[in-house]
């Protein structure tokens, strides 16, 4: 495939001339070149099943004398199409030089909607109450291909439904077409097999095998691969329909991995998050884990209101409070690894407005060898590449800790890290006067003199580095709650407060231009111009550093550069 | 008590014809011009000329004040500048009006002033009175008998005079082109 | 297009002081004035309203008394004032309805933005929401007036139903737990 | 003194009396107007608002209400609580004055209306405030005055649509004023001929000349034209040009509200109401019962109060007479129901091409009908020219 990329070849579809790859699924050539070929069981990651037979299209090849292998001309003197006498599935089938398909021929026409007649016959019609609708695969071709009639007089069949697959999926066996494409995904990229097709004919259902269930961390993909309503989130069933939601690119920070997803919210609550194809970082998928983080917008201890010893107060008050405590001695930063890269540009600006040694905490936790990485911060590569950390974080805050005791740091603005989990006990924060930004309650919040509520990934926007050392933007989803602030606007106050000049919030566009002068890697990167499936850096000053992050899926944890990266699969 | 109207009645008068002289907004001047032919008007009644009062009401108060009223609310006078008067205006009406006030009072005070006499006896109409003896009387039949008899000619000239300046006023709002034609009439579209 | 001037025809001396005119048409006022008044004492008396006046939309039950709407939420994708507001919600198992799985937990239509369009109605799969003969709204708040769902009920009361899909999807699931042929 | 005290006290009484029953009968035409307008356009009008207690009779009480008879007062006391809105661009001054300046006029010139007649011993005397001798130029004079209500009120306002309304009144009001003075012309020289005596211009003699025959039958073209300048004169119908609802929103009146517009709108019917009366005055004999076509045996049918004792045939004289002019009261808006509004243009030439010429050609015409009448008939009592 490595060469497919270079080799282009000439393909006729519906008399017309397409330059595609040779050698690419038929599908996805067609689709490349903006002609919709309809399938179900088809998908570009799983492997090819052809059972839906959604896909037929008729297809031939330019006429060859057999014996002597010259072209047959017909009486125009154009060479003649050998059509096969039946049509083909083209998910089947790879392009080559000078195959010509007919995608809107009758036959066709009249395979779809045959097709389409069998899976209707016992799918019930539920659409309205079918989550899937809006974006069901079979609603659409319905539409598009559908005969528009049904000529079933019969009882439809009856399915169990509302099966608990697993913990968070729900699968509901009248609306399955049996495209096989959760049993492939389970087969082949979760390497989990549990689900099955039992019974034969119309009866066929799918179900997990005895003893087991759908319970594996990557179990929400099968949902979003099922092309029909069969297979549900638990989590999202019932609670909105698609059409009202609106998707918002993001990047998931439960670990280093960066994920691509897609934030889905309506009027500013998000309901769902789903994977967003990025066949470099995550492919289509997404862990199960990743996508319940929408639930710290709303989480309980969310902090929504600036606070000063304790007492509520206003933007400037807080501002200017910070300002009397960060001058009162010895300054220390915590900076983390959930900031974004212009965040972490502006720490580093304040840094050097207030001086003060960075600290970062590196947390470490479980990877899974997949899209999971061991570190649970997005962007601990910020931090290194703006500078803020010369070699890799401790996991525990011990020289801090160190300098506290000793006397040496009265002030610490710490940036959403939990220094009580960091390994600074309470009574000894307590000598220190904390300046908090963060999101959340937490331990370290009870003890802070100045609380500043920030934002937390979905309300606002910026990059994160991952661990391919991948540039990669996330947008603002929702809005923030009323009177917060983005971190880059609250430090770029906090700097004015601190120098006295007048203040503007920076906007991301406008740090990116600094930062693009400032640091090497980022040179002409600007940042309405990073692509969708992110910018690899040059990440060369950091091979030497031990990353603790293990192979995933697409990432190699290379002496050599990141950059170079081998397919999983 | 005729006395204290007249006095209240005089003072109102002048003030308000004071006011209209140096009322800067042309409406409130407007309107202090109707407030002081009120008073004249007034005055006109303890003289017990209620012809008169009444005339002066609807023709001075009722029409004419209305047509300046009109005028000055059409062209929006409070906008206009004020104008200063040059010198020469200012020394010509002052001249003007000295002689104005000196012959007032040489008519009311001076040697050949009026004499202080009782006025005559004003009465009601005789229920029995004829054509012959309509005598002088508040009554505005008599007014009408004598204005049609004993003053027919000043009447008569009077008017003519009027409609003498009614045509003259007609003839000089009426533009007429260098041709000697009357301007086109504009097409007044018909429903 | 030939243009055709039509001159009026000429008045003669009585049309032209318009006073017949002006008679005639005090005569008609006249007339109007001795005759029976067509007036409705509107709270006494009702109007009759028609079988398909557009009146207040309401939410209605099938003759089993179960709540047809299903909470599709395209009437609120629909509604042009954007005046529904709908909560999903699913049936509990325990629920004799179970079998429908989902209803809506709330159903909002505030009646100072509904524009009595129909659309809702239209568009309803379920034949859930009709708007009906109610067309006196009247509250004392904003806040009164955002019908929910009990009001929307209440106001509905129970259509006759043509369609007995869900009846039929239970009877089934019911023969194939007994059993029976699936 | 004392009998000038109760003279003077009298007089109050009597005055308040007057205003008392010309606001309450300009009220009552405001409901009036409401009923006649729905009846002509198949409506039953005002029949909802009950007084508390009165509406509790049994039979009478339900009845009042049907015919809406409270509903004056829920107006009157609408408009008394109503927030009284003050613009921030007006002219304060002309603003308040202007709803004055509209009634005023209207309660004072009927001082010289004389509304009926008693016998004082053999001499018939009108029933009336001031029988003063100038009585119809009074009235017109103070009518006229009514104009600046309108034109004040709509330049104080101080916006566009007001401004018209204030512009179009002086210029409508100006020009059917003379054809309204001129109309009463004829009438004046018939009240003043050699038949009625030496009469002047009271509005009794008047009355008192018309016991032959009503001067509208056979001046019915100067009847007509003060008529249709009245109808000008009060902004009604067809010719409520300060006013016109569909060009000018409220025109005059359009930055008024609560109680100040009350006023306007009292002051409107209140004109109304006299106008009515003047013109029952001029043109229909007043309180005379009917013509009597000048024959003497006949003379109890034109005059029958006088016959009656003082206490039945006064009051008898002053409800003939409110019911005649309640009828022109009517016509007032059986009119304004009927007729579309003239166009600004169609009211100016109406004015001054048509009334004014028709009056002038009435004032000349009647003039030589009634001097040849008295040469016919009374020439020895024709005033001699002396010199």
């Amino acid at each position: 495939m490595a060469d497919s990329e270079t080799n282009l070849v000439t393909i006729n579809i519906d008399g017309n001339e397409h330059s595609v790859p040779n050698g690419m699924n038929l599908v996805d050539a067609c689709e490349s070149v903006g002609v919709e070929i309809p399938h179900y069981c088809y998908h570009p990651k799983l492997s090819v099943a052809g059972n839906c037979r959604m896909c037929l299209v008729e297809m031939g090849m330019p006429m060859r004398d057999r014996a002597t292998g010259e072209p047959v001309l017909d009486d125009d003197g154009v060479q003649k199409i050998g059509w096969m006498p039946k049509p083909a599935i083209a998910c089947a089938s790879k392009t080559m030089p000078g195959l010509h398909l007919k995608t809107k021929s009758d036959l066709t026409k009249e395979c779809r909607e045959g097709v389409m007649e069998f899976l209707l016959v016992n799918h019930p019609l539920d659409c309205p109450i079918c989550d899937q609708a809006g974006e069901c695969r079979l609603q659409e071709f319905a539409t598009d291909y559908g005969r528009g009639f049904s000529r079933y007089v019969e009882e439809k069949n009856v399915k169990p439904k509302r099966t608990k697959l697993g913990p968070r999926v729900t699968l509901d066996d009248e609306r399955c077409i049996l495209c096989s494409r959760c049993v492939r995904f389970c087969d082949e990229i979760d390497e989990n097999p549990v689900l099955g097709f039992t019974e034969r004919g119309s009866y066929n259902t799918l179900t997990c095998f005895p003893g087991t269930q759908l319970d594996s961390n990557y179990s929400l993909n099968t949902v979003d691969l099922c092309p029909v309503g069969a297979l549900t989130s638990t989590d999202f069933r019932f609670k909105m329909r698609v059409w009202f939601l609106k998707p918002t690119p993001s990047i998931c920070t439960e670990s280093s991995a960066g994920v691509n997803t897609e934030v889905w919210s309506r009027e500013g609550v998000i309901y769902r998050i789903t994977p967003r194809r990025n066949d470099l970082v995550n492919d289509t998928w997404m862990a199960d884990t990743g996508r319940a983080l929408y639930h710290q917008v709303e989480a309980e201890n969310r902090m929504k209101s600036f606070r000063v010893d304790g007492n509520r107060a206003s933007i400037g008050e807080a501002t200017q409070r910070v300002r009397e405590l960060m001058s009162v001695g010895p300054v220390a930063y915590v900076g983390s690894g959930q900031m974004s890269v212009e965040e972490q540009w502006m720490l580093r600006k304040l840094a050097e407005v207030e001086p003060g040694a960075v600290h970062f905490v590196y947390h470490q936790g479980e990877g899974d060898d997949r899209l999971i990485s061991k570190d649970k911060t997005p962007n601990l590569r910020g931090g290194l590449l703006t500078g803020l950390l010369k070699t890799l974080p401790e996991t525990h805050l011990h020289a801090l800790r160190d300098q506290l005791e000793k006397g040496e740091v009265k002030t610490i603005v710490c940036f959403g890290e939990d220094l009580v989990k960091a390994g600074i006990g309470p009574d000894l924060l307590k000598k220190a006067n904390i300046i908090y930004l963060g999101s959340h309650r937490n331990d370290t919040t009870d003890i802070a003199r100045v609380l500043i509520p920030t934002l937390t990934v979905f309300e606002r926007s910026g990059s994160f580095v991952n661990q391919q050392f991948r540039l990669q933007k996330f947008a603002q989803c929702v809005p923030g709650p009323a009177g917060l602030l983005p971190t880059t606007a609250l430090l770029a106050r906090i700097i004015s407060e601190i120098k006295g000049d007048a203040y503007t919030a920076p906007s991301n566009p406008m740090l990116w231009r600094e930062m693009g002068l400032a640091i090497e890697q980022f040179a002409g990167v600007e940042f309405a111009k990073i692509p969708a499936t992110g910018l690899e850096l040059d990440s060369s000053a950091f091979a030497q550093l031990p990353f603790v992050e293990e192979k995933g899926w697409h990432y190699e944890p290379a002496a050599e550069p990141a950059g170079a990266e081998s397919s999983a699969h | 008590m005729a006395d204290f109207l007249f006095f209240l009645f005089s003072a109102l008068t002048v003030l308000s014809a004071f006011l209209v002289t140096v009322s800067r907004n042309a409406v409130n001047g407007a309107m202090f011009m109707i407030l002081s032919f009120v008073g004249m008007a007034c005055l006109f009644l303890l003289l017990e000329a209620y012809f008169l009062a009444a005339l002066q009401v609807l023709v001075y108060a009722g029409a004419v004040m209305v047509l300046f009223l009109f005028i000055v609310m059409l062209l929006d006078a409070d906008k206009a500048r004020s104008v200063r008067p040059d010198r020469l205006t200012i020394v010509a009406a002052t001249v003007g009006g000295l002689m104005l006030i000196s012959g007032l009072a040489y008519v009311t005070f001076g040697p050949s002033a009026a004499p202080s006499t009782e006025l005559p006896a004003i009465t009601e109409m005789p229920q029995n009175a004829t054509a012959e003896n309509i005598p002088f009387t508040t009554a505005s039949r008599s007014f009408g008998y004598g204005l049609f008899t004993k003053y027919m000619l000043p009447f008569q000239v009077t008017g003519f005079l009027l409609l003498i300046a009614m045509i003259g006023v007609i003839v000089l709002s009426k533009k007429i082109d260098a041709s000697g034609d009357e301007p086109a009439k504009q097409k007044v579209a018909k429903s | 297009m030939a243009v055709k001037v039509v001159d009026r025809s000429p008045l003669n001396f009585w049309e032209k002081t318009y006073m017949p005119q002006v008679l005639g048409g005090l005569k008609i006022t006249l007339d109007n004035m001795l005759r029976p008044k067509v007036t409705l004492q509107y709270p006494e008396e009702r109007p009759t309203i028609p079988d398909n006046y557009r009146g207040v939309p309401t939410l209605v039950r099938d003759p089993n008394g179960r709540e047809k709407c299903v909470s599709c939420q395209l009437c609120e994708f629909v509604c042009p004032p954007k005046a529904i507001r709908i909560t999903p919600g699913d049936i509990d198992d325990s629920d004799e309805n179970a079998h429908v799985e989902k209803r809506p937990k709330d159903f909002e239509i505030n009646m100072l933005r509904c524009i009595y369009c129909g659309m809702c109605q239209e568009v309803c799969p379920e034949e859930a929401i009709f708007l009906q003969d109610i067309y006196s709204v009247s509250g004392y708040s904003r806040e009164e007036l955002v019908y929910h769902k009990a009001k929307l009920y209440e106001l509905g009361g129970t259509l006759p139903d043509q369609h007995y899909k869900w009846d039929r999807k239970k009877e089934a699931e019911e023969k194939v737990a007994a059993g029976g042929h699936h | 003194m004392d009998s000038l005290l109760l003279d003077i006290v009298i007089k109050v009484i009597f005055a308040l009396l007057f205003v008392a029953v010309i606001m309450s009968l300009a009220a009552y035409s405001v409901l009036g107007e409401r009923k006649v307008a729905s009846w002509i356009q198949g409506r039953v009008g005002p029949n909802r608002t009950a007084l508390p207690g009165i509406s509790a009779i049994p039979v009478l009480g339900p009845q009042l209400v049907k015919l809406g008879i409270w509903q004056p007062l829920a107006d009157g006391v609408k408009f008394l609580f109503k927030e009284d809105p003050l613009p921030g661009h007006v002219n304060k001054l002309y603003y308040c004055l202007a709803p004055c300046i509209a009634l005023v006029p209207a309660l004072t010139t009927m001082v010289v209306l004389p509304v009926g007649q008693y016998m004082d011993g053999d001499v018939v005397k009108p029933i009336i405030l001031a029988n003063v001798d100038i009585g119809i130029l009074f009235i017109l004079a103070f009518g006229s005055l009514g104009v600046y209500g309108i034109v004040i009120g709509g330049w104080a306002a101080n916006s566009k649509y007001p401004y018209f309304g204030g512009i179009r009144s002086s210029a409508q009001m100006i020009s059917y004023e003379l054809a309204m003075g001129m109309s009463i012309l004829p009438v004046l020289i018939w009240a003043n001929g050699p038949n009625s005596g030496l009469a002047g211009l009271s509005l009794f003699n008047i009355v008192e000349s018309q016991q032959g025959m009503w001067l509208g039958v056979w001046m019915p073209i100067p009847a007509f034209i003060f008529l249709v300048s009245l109808y000008a004169e009060t902004n009604r119908l067809p010719f409520d040009m300060p006013e016109s609802e569909t060009e000018l929103v409220g025109g005059f009146h359009t930055e008024y509200g609560s109680f100040k517009f009350g006023l306007f709108f009292v002051g409107e019917y209140a004109h109304m109401v006299i106008g009515s009366a003047v013109f029952t005055i001029l043109f229909l004999g007043g309180w005379n019962f009917l013509p009597d076509f000048g024959i003497e045996s006949l003379h109890w049918l034109s005059d029958p109060w006088a016959l009656m004792p003082n206490w039945l045939g006064g009051p008898l004289s002053v409800i003939y007479f409110i019911g005649k002019t309640l009828f022109f009261v009517f016509l007032f808006m059986w009119v304004r129901w009927t007729l579309p509004r003239f166009r600004y243009d169609q009211v100016m030439t109406l004015g001054w091409k048509y009334l004014v010429p028709g009056a002038l050609i009435c004032v000349v015409a009647y003039a030589i009908i009634i001097g040849l009448w008295d040469i016919a008939f009374a020439i020895d009592q024709t005033p001699a020219i002396v010199e």
